[in-house]
C-alpha cells in the first residue's frame, strides 16, 4: 500500500494551490482562440480533404479567415456565412468563403445572424450527436470484449509506414499487448497542419492522420474480435494541431491521447499561449469523447536529472490535472504521466523508483496514471536493458498503475522490432501474474527511506507550487523549473496562430462541450 | 503466405532481413576490438551491422551485441521436416482399443541411460503422475510400464526388455554436453542390433534437445522433444503395435482430438 | 522484514523435533566408520598419489585392510603398525602394509599398541595444525581483501577442462562474482575414489580433484589479489567420497560445500548409513576448517513441485541443521539451501517465493543461507529466462541471503557460457545496488497471502518432522517423502563400504576434531 | 595474445566459435518453421546448430533464439582503426594554454541540426553542467560556446558560425532511423563546402551510432560517440586550433591524463 507519507490536508492544499495557478491561465484562455481550434471546429463541420497543394483544406481556410481579419469572430461563423450564401456542403462552402472578399462581407441584419447562428448551432449540435455515436459503437466493443486487467500493457508501433504498424500492431497484440499507440513522425509536432490520408513514409514513427486513425483502428478491432480482448489504440493530441488531431481521434474511435499542458511548450518549443489555449479546445474534446488523456511528466526527467527534478514531476501533474478538470476530464480519464527513469546506477533505485511511483498514487488515488519505462540510462546491452525494464514492470504493478508502458531492450538503438516487443509483453505478463497484490501483502514504514524521501520530494514540488502561484506559470517556465528547459511567454513556435477572440465570438462546439455535463 | 515467395527475416519491416547476434570474442575491450566485432559479423556476410554494444566482460574478453541485416531466404516450400503427426484417442478410448485389438497389455519400458541422472523428463512420461495434467503410462490398466530409473547401461536396459519382450523401449536423454546423448543414443542402437531386437520393438528416444528428425538419424523409430506428453507417447506406441500385428497401414494415425 | 508468521516457541519446538529425529541416527554414526572416512584418515597423513593402474593408495590401502577384514580397527591403527614395521614415508607404510598378511599380524602387547597410538595421535594432532595453518592463511588473505556485501554473488564453471575453468573463473571474478563454484563431472559421486592430478576432460563438469582444487584456489588467490577483493571457491562434498573431498577442499583452503546429510541418499541412490556416517566426518572437518557447507533441499523440488513439497524443504533443513550444529559447524558456517522454483505460470509466484524465503529466513536467523534461482521452468527463451531470474535476485537481496547462486539465461540448454555469466552478474549488481534494504522499508501484514502461506508451510513442514520423529528418517524416506524419491535403508550404492567400528576402533582425527572447541 | 593468432568466438572454451543469435520468420511456429530457423542459420555458414527456442510471436510470426558455432576468424593484427587518441590536460591546464598559446578565446557552435531534437548530448558537451562531473565548455574562460539548440538547418549552423568566425562547428545526430543522421550529415558537409568554411574550421560530428571512423568517412573531422566527455572535445579542438595556427604538428596529443 502507499503509505500516507502526507496528510490529506496537505494533499488538498495543493489542489489549491494548482487551481490558483491556472486560474489566470484560463482569463487568457477563454480571451482567445487559435487556427488550430478554428480548423477543428471546421473539420467537425465535415470539412475534410485537402487542396491542389496538397494542403488541407481546412488549412486554406482559416488561413484565408486570418488573412482577412475576420477569424477572430470564428469559423463556425463564416462557415454559417457560407451557408447563407447558398454552400450545398462542407467543401462548398470553402470554396465560397475563399472567394469571397471577407474583409469587405457586410454584417448581417441581427436576427438574421441570431437565425443563421441558430441553424449553425443546430448542425453542431447533429455533428456532436454523430460523435457521441461513433464513441458509443467504440464502447460497445469494449462491452462486449472487455480488456486485460490493468496495468495495461502498452507498446509503440513506429516503423514510418501504416500498413507495416498494422502488422506489427496486430503481432502486439496477439502476443498480449492492451494499448498499441503508433508514434509520430519525427517533428510532426512542428507542422501547423495535419497531413491527409494513409502515409507510408516516416521517419522515427507514421505521421498522425485521421486516415491512419482509422486503418490502424479497423485492424485493431477486428483484433479484438477474434482475441476477445478489446486492445486500445493511442495517439499523439500534441504540438501545433493539438485539437485537431483530438477531434480526429474522437472520431476514428481512438481509446487514449498523450496529451500534456506544457510538453509542447517545453520539448517542441511551441509559444506557450497557443499551447494553453489548445490544450484546452482538445481536452474538452477528450472530456466528451470519454477519451483517456495520458500526460508527459516523464519527459521532464529525460532532460533534467530524475533523483534532482522529482519534484517537478508531481508539481506538474496537479497543474494537468487542474486543467484536465477544468476542461471537463473526469478522473478515470486522467493517465498522469510519470517514469522510472533514475540513474541505475545510483544505489537504491528501486527503493527510490517505488517512493517516487507511490508518491504518485498517494495524490491521484482515483486516476488510472501512465507509468513511463527506463529509456534514458537505457543500455545498448539488451539483457541488462531488460533486467532494467522488469524491475519498472514490478513497480507498475506494484502501484496500480492504470497505463503502463512497456520497456524495449533495444530502447537505446532503434525503434522496437516485433520480436522486442515480444520479449517484453512475456516479461511484463509474467512480473504482472507473479506480484499482483503485492501492495495488499507489506506496509511501508514510515520512518524509511521511501517514506522520507516521498516526503522530501513532496516539499520541494509544493514549493514550486507556491512559486509559480507568487510568480506565476510564465516566470516559472521562464527559470527552466521544468525540465531544465526555458521559455517565454511570446517565444517558440505558432503564437502568429493565436488570436483575441471578438466579441461576438462563435464557436458552437465549444458551446456544446461546455455545456455537456 | 503466398506459395514460393521466400521467407526471410523480419525486424521491423517484412522482409529487411534484421537479426540479433550475441558473442564474446578474446580481446580487451577497444576501438579496435569493436571494429573487430564488425568485421566477424562481417564475416558472416552480414551487411549495416550495428555493433550496439561492447561489454568488458573481462580484461581480456569483450561481449558483443550486434544487430545487423542478412541476404538470406530461404524457400518454405522446400524445407522437409519429418513431422511426427499424432491424433490422439483420448486415455479410455486408447485402453478400450488395446483391450479389443492387441487382446494383452503393451509393454514398455524405459530409462535415462549412460550417466544420465535426469530422470524427471522419462519419469514424466512412464510415471503415474504424468505430465501437465496428462496421466503417465504407469496409469493405463492396458500398458505395462517398467521405470529403471538412472544411470542405466544402454545393454541392461535393452537386457530387461528383451527378458519381458518389450514392445517399445524409451531413452530418454538430457545432458547434451559435447554431444554425450548422441554418442550414447548411437551406442543404444548398436546395442538393439546386436541383441537383434531393432526390428522387433519400437525404439523412441526423447529429451530436451531431441526431435524427430533426430532421432531417425540415430536410429530410432521416433523421437520426442521438449513439451511432450505421455498421451502422445502411448498413442503412438500403440499405432506401432497395430501395424507389427498387420492391423493397422504403416504410418496411419487417427483423425481428431482426443476427448 | 521477515514477518513473525509463527511464534519463536513454534521454532524451538521444530528444532526439539529435529534434535529427536537426528539423535538416533548418531546412536549408528558412532558405532561405524566406512572406507571413505578410513582413506580420509589415510590422506590426512599424507598418503597422497596413485598406484600403478591409477588407483589412489589410500584405495590401494584401504581395500586391502577391508579385503583383510581389519579395517574396522581403523586405518590409523594400521597406519601406525607400518610405522612400527620401520615405514619410512607414509607411500612406504602403504606398500609395507599391502604386502603383510595383516589377518594374521599378531596384536601388539598393550603397552607398546599405548605408546604407539600415543606416536599416531601426535602424529594427527601434527597433521590437524598443519591443517590449521592452511585455513588461517586463507583467513588472513580473507582480511587483508574483504569480499563484497552479501548476498554474495555465487557461479559456476563446467567446461570440464580445469584450464578453461581458470579462465572463466577469472573472468566471472573480474565481472563481479564472490564466490567460485566448480561443477564436477556427471557422476563423479558414484566414483569411490577421488581422481588424482589435473584433469581436462569432464561432461557437464570438470572432476573434483585435489590438485583441481589447488590450481583453481592459486589462480583466484592471484585474482582476489589484483581486485582487492577476495573470492570464494567451492565444490561438492557429496557421493561416495563426501568425506575425502571435505579434506582435500580444507587442505587447499576452500571457502565452501555443498554438503547434504541427504542429498546423495535421494538424489544419487547412495546408501543411506553409508551417507549418514561420511557426512558427520565431513562436517566435522568443515567445522574445523571454517568451511561454510551449503545445503541441497533446492534439490528436492526440482524434483518434486516446488508449490506442493515447499515444506519438504523446512522440514529438511532443520533436520540438516542439526546434523550440522551436531558436528560442530556453527550457524554463520549453514548455508542452509532453498530456491526459487515455484511454475512461473502460475499466479502470485513472486508472492509465494517471498514467502518461502521469509519463512526460512524467519526459521534461520544467523545462518548465511544459499539461495538457488530457478532451473526446473526455465525456459530456452533467454529473454524470458532473464528476466525470471531478476525476480530471484530480488527475492535473495530482499531476504538477506549470504550466497545466492547466479540463475543463467542458457540454464534450460547448456551449461553456462563466459557471457552468460556477465550477463547474470550484471543484472544481479543492478538489483542488489538497487533494492538493498528494502527489507527495511516494509512490515509483512500477518493477514496477507505470504504470512498465510507461510503459515501453512510451516504446519505441514511439522506434520514431517513428526512423522521422521514417530517413524524414523528411514521410514519417511522410504515412503518418498523427500524429493518424491523413495530409498531404502539397504539399498543403494556403497553399503558395501560401511564397517562396524571394533572395540578397539582407533581414529586420532577424529578425536581432534570432536574435542575442537 | 600472441600476434598473428587469428581470434574465434569464445562461448565455453578457447576458439569453440558458439555465438547466439535470434530472428523474427514471418512463419507460423511449427515443426517446420524450426526447421526452417536451422536452414536460416546454416546459411549463414554456421554449423551445430541449435534452434533453442521457437516463440509464438504472432499468429504468422515466430521468433526465435539460437546457439550454433562459426568457422569465423579474424586477424587481429590486420584490423585498422582510426582510433582517437586523446590524451587530455585538466580544466585549469588547458584554460591557461588557450590563454598562452590562442592569446583569445576559442569560438565553438554547436546544434542538433536537420529534424532531430535531442538536446540532451550537445548539451552534455556544451552546457555549463557538462557530463558525468565533467564540466561543458560554457564554463571553460577561454572558450565562448553557442548552443542553438534542436531542429536547426545545417545551413543556418554554418551561416551562425561563419559570422562568428568559429573555430569549430559540433552536430549532433541521435535519432538514425533508416540513415537520417549520415544522410543529414552529408547534407552538412556539402554546406560547409558551399559555404567555404569546411577547410577553415574543425567540423565534429557527435551522436550515440557515431564513430570516428563513420566521421572520417562522412568528411568531418573527428567523431564523438557515447560516452564522450566535455574534456575530450575541448581538448581536440584546441590541438585543431594549434595545429591550424602552425604552432603545434598534426595529430599531435598531449601525454599523460589530465590532473
Ligand atoms: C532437474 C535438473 C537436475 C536434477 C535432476 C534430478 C532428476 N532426478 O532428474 C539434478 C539437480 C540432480 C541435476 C543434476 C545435474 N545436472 Co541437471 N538439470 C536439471 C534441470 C534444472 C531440469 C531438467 C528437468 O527436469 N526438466 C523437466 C523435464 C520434464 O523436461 P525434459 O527432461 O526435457 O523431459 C520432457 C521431454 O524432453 C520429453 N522426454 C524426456 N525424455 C524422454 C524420453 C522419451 C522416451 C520420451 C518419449 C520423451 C522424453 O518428455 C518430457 C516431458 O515433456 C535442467 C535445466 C533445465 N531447466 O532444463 C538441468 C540440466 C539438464 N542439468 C545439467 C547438468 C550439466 C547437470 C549435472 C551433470 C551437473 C553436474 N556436473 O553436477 C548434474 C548431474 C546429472 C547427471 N549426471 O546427469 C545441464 C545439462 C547441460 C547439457 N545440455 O549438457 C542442464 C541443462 C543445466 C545447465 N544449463 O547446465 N540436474
Ligand atoms: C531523451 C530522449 C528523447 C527526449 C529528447 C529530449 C531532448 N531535448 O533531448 C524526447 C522525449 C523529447 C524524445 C523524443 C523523440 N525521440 Co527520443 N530518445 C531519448 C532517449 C531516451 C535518450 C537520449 C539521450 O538523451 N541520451 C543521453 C545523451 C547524453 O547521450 P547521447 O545523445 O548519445 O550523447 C552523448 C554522445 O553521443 C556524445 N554526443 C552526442 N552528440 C554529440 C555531438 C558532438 C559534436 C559531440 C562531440 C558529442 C556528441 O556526447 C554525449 C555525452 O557523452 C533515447 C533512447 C536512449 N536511451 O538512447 C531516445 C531515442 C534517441 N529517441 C528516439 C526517437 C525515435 C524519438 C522520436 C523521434 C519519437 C517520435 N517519433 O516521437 C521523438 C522525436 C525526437 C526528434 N524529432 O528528434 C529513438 C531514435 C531511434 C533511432 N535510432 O533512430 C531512440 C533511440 C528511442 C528508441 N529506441 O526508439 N526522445
Ligand atoms: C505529451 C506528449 N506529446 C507528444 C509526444 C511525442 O512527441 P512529438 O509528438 O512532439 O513528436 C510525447 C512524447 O513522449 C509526449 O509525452
Ligand atoms: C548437496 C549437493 N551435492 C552435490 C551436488 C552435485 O551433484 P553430484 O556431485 O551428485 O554430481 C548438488 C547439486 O546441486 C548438491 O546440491
Amino acid at each position: 500500500m502507499p503509505g500516507p507519507f502526507i496528510s490529506d490536508e496537505q494533499v488538498a492544499y495543493a489542489r489549491t494551490l494548482a487551481r490558483d495557478i491556472t486560474e489566470p491561465i484560463f482569463g487568457h484562455i477563454d480571451k482567445h482562440t487559435t487556427v488550430s481550434v478554428e480548423r477543428t471546429v471546421l473539420r467537425w463541420f465535415g470539412v475534410e480533404g485537402v487542396g491542389a497543394m496538397g494542403a488541407p483544406l481546412v488549412n486554406l481556410m482559416v488561413d484565408r479567415l486570418q488573412a482577412a481579419g475576420v477569424l477572430n469572430r470564428g469559423a463556425a461563423y463564416w462557415y454559417g456565412r457560407a451557408l447563407k450564401m447558398g454552400a450545398s456542403s462542407p467543401l462548398d462552402a470553402v470554396e465560397r468563403l475563399t472567394a469571397a472578399p471577407l474583409e469587405k462581407l457586410a454584417p448581417l441584419p441581427a436576427a438574421e445572424e441570431a437565425a443563421m447562428k441558430d441553424e449553425v448551432r443546430a448542425e453542431a449540435r447533429a455533428a456532436v450527436a454523430e460523435l457521441k455515436a461513433r464513441v458509443a459503437k467504440r464502447n460497445a466493443l469494449r462491452e462486449e470484449f472487455p480488456m486485460g486487467p490493468a496495468p495495461h500493457k502498452y507498446v509503440i508501433v513506429a516503423t514510418g509506414n501504416i500498413y507495416d504498424d498494422v502488422d506489427q500492431a496486430r503481432a502486439a497484440a496477439q502476443a498480449g499487448a492492451d494499448v498499441i499507440a503508433v508514434i509520430r513522425s519525427t517533428a510532426q509536432s512542428l507542422l501547423d497542419y495535419v497531413p491527409h490520408g494513409a502515409t507510408t513514409e516516416g521517419y522515427g514513427g507514421t505521421y498522425a492522420t485521421q486516415e491512419n486513425f482509422r486503418i490502424m483502428r479497423e485492424a485493431l478491432d477486428d483484433e479484438s474480435k477474434k482475441l476477445k480482448r478489446y486492445v486500445q489504440l493511442t495517439n499523439y493530441s500534441s504540438g501545433l494541431c493539438m485539437a485537431e488531431i483530438a477531434f480526429a481521434a474522437a472520431w476514428e474511435r481512438l481509446d487514449m491521447l498523450l496529451n500534456d499542458a506544457m510538453y509542447g511548450i517545453l520539448f517542441r518549443d511551441i509559444n506557450l499561449r497557443r499551447t494553453f489555449i489548445d490544450q484546452y479546445f482538445s481536452r474538452r474534446i477528450c472530456a466528451l469523447a470519454g477519451i483517456i488523456i495520458n500526460t508527459g511528466e516523464d519527459n521532464y526527467i529525460t532532460t533534467a536529472d530524475a533523483y534532482d527534478a522529482a519534484h517537478t514531476v508531481i508539481t506538474s501533474q496537479f497543474i494537468n490535472e487542474r486543467f484536465a478538470h477544468r476542461a471537463g476530464l473526469k478522473d478515470w480519464q486522467l493517465g498522469i504521466g510519470h517514469s522510472y527513469e533514475i540513474d541505475p546506477h545510483r544505489p537504491d533505485t528501486l527503493l527510490l523508483e517505488l517512493s517516487q511511483a507511490m508518491l504518485v498514487r498517494r495524490c491521484f488515488p482515483d486516476a488510472p496514471l501512465k507509468y513511463m519505462p527506463p529509456t534514458k540510462h537505457k543500455e545498448t546491452d539488451i539483457f541488462f536493458s531488460h533486467a532494467y525494464d522488469v524491475m519498472a514492470d514490478l513497480v507498475a504493478v506494484w502501484t496500480n498503475q492504470g497505463i503502463q508502458l512497456l520497456g524495449m531492450m533495444t530502447e537505446a538503438m532503434h525503434t522496437p522490432l516485433l520480436a522486442d516487443r515480444y520479449v517484453a509483453l512475456k516479461a511484463a505478463s509474467y512480473i504482472h501474474r507473479a506480484a499482483k497484490g503485492i501492495d495488499r501483502e507489506f506496509t511501508v514504514r514510515e520512518d524509511g527511506l521511501i517514506a522520507n524521501r516521498a516526503r522530501a520530494v513532496w516539499e520541494r514540488a509544493v514549493k514550486l507550487l507556491e512559486e509559480c502561484k507568487a510568480d506565476g506559470m510564465v516566470a516559472a517556465i521562464g527559470r527552466g523549473r521544468f525540465g531544465d528547459v526555458k521559455r517565454t511567454e511570446t517565444g517558440g513556435k505558432g503564437l502568429e496562430g493565436v488570436l483575441e477572440r471578438a466579441k461576438d465570438y462563435f464557436n458552437p462546439f465549444l458551446e456544446e462541450l461546455e455545456s455537456a455535463k | 503466405m503466398a506459395a514460393g515467395t521466400p521467407i526471410r527475416a523480419y525486424g521491423d519491416r517484412r522482409d529487411d532481413g534484421v537479426i540479433q547476434l550475441s558473442f564474446t570474442l578474446p580481446v580487451p575491450l577497444s576501438e579496435k576490438a569493436k571494429e573487430a566485432a564488425k568485421l566477424f559479423c562481417q564475416k558472416l556476410g552480414l551487411t549495416e551491422v550495428k555493433v550496439a554494444a561492447a561489454e568488458r566482460a573481462a580484461d581480456n574478453y569483450t561481449f558483443f551485441i550486434a544487430y545487423a541485416k542478412t541476404h538470406v531466404a530461404l524457400d518454405w516450400a522446400a524445407i522437409d521436416t519429418p513431422e511426427l503427426v499424432i491424433k490422439k484417442l483420448g486415455f479410455d478410448d486408447l485402453n478400450a482399443l488395446i483391450e479389443k485389438e492387441v487382446g494383452r497389455r503393451v509393454v514398455v519400458f524405459g530409462a535415462c541411460t549412460g550417466t544420465d541422472t535426469h530422470t524427471v523428463g522419462i519419469d514424466a512420461i512412464l510415471n503415474m503422475k504424468g505430465f501437465s495434467g496428462d496421466y503417465g503410462l504407469e496409469r493405463y490398466p492396458w500398458f505395462e510400464a517398467f521405470n529403471l530409473g538412472s544411470q542405466v547401461p544402454n545393454a541392461e536396459l535393452i537386457r530387461r526388455a528383451a527378458l519381458k519382450n518389450a514392445d517399445a523401449v524409451l531413452v530418454s536423454q538430457v545432458v547434451t554436453q559435447r554431444d554425450v546423448h548422441k554418442d550414447n543414443s548411437r551406442q543404444f542402437i548398436e546395442e538393439a542390433k546386436k541383441a537383434g531386437v531393432d526390428k522387433k520393438m519400437t525404439l523412441l528416444l526423447g529429451g530436451p534437445r531431441v526431435d524427430h528428425k533426430l532421432a531417425l538419424e540415430l536410429g530410432f523409430h521416433a523421437g520426442f522433444g521438449p513439451g511432450t506428453k505421455p498421451s502422445d507417447v502411448a498413442n503412438f506406441i500403440v499405432h506401432q503395435v497395430l501395424q507389427r500385428m498387420g492391423k493397422e497401414q504403416r504410418g496411419q494415425h487417427w483423425e481428431g482430438e482426443p476427448r
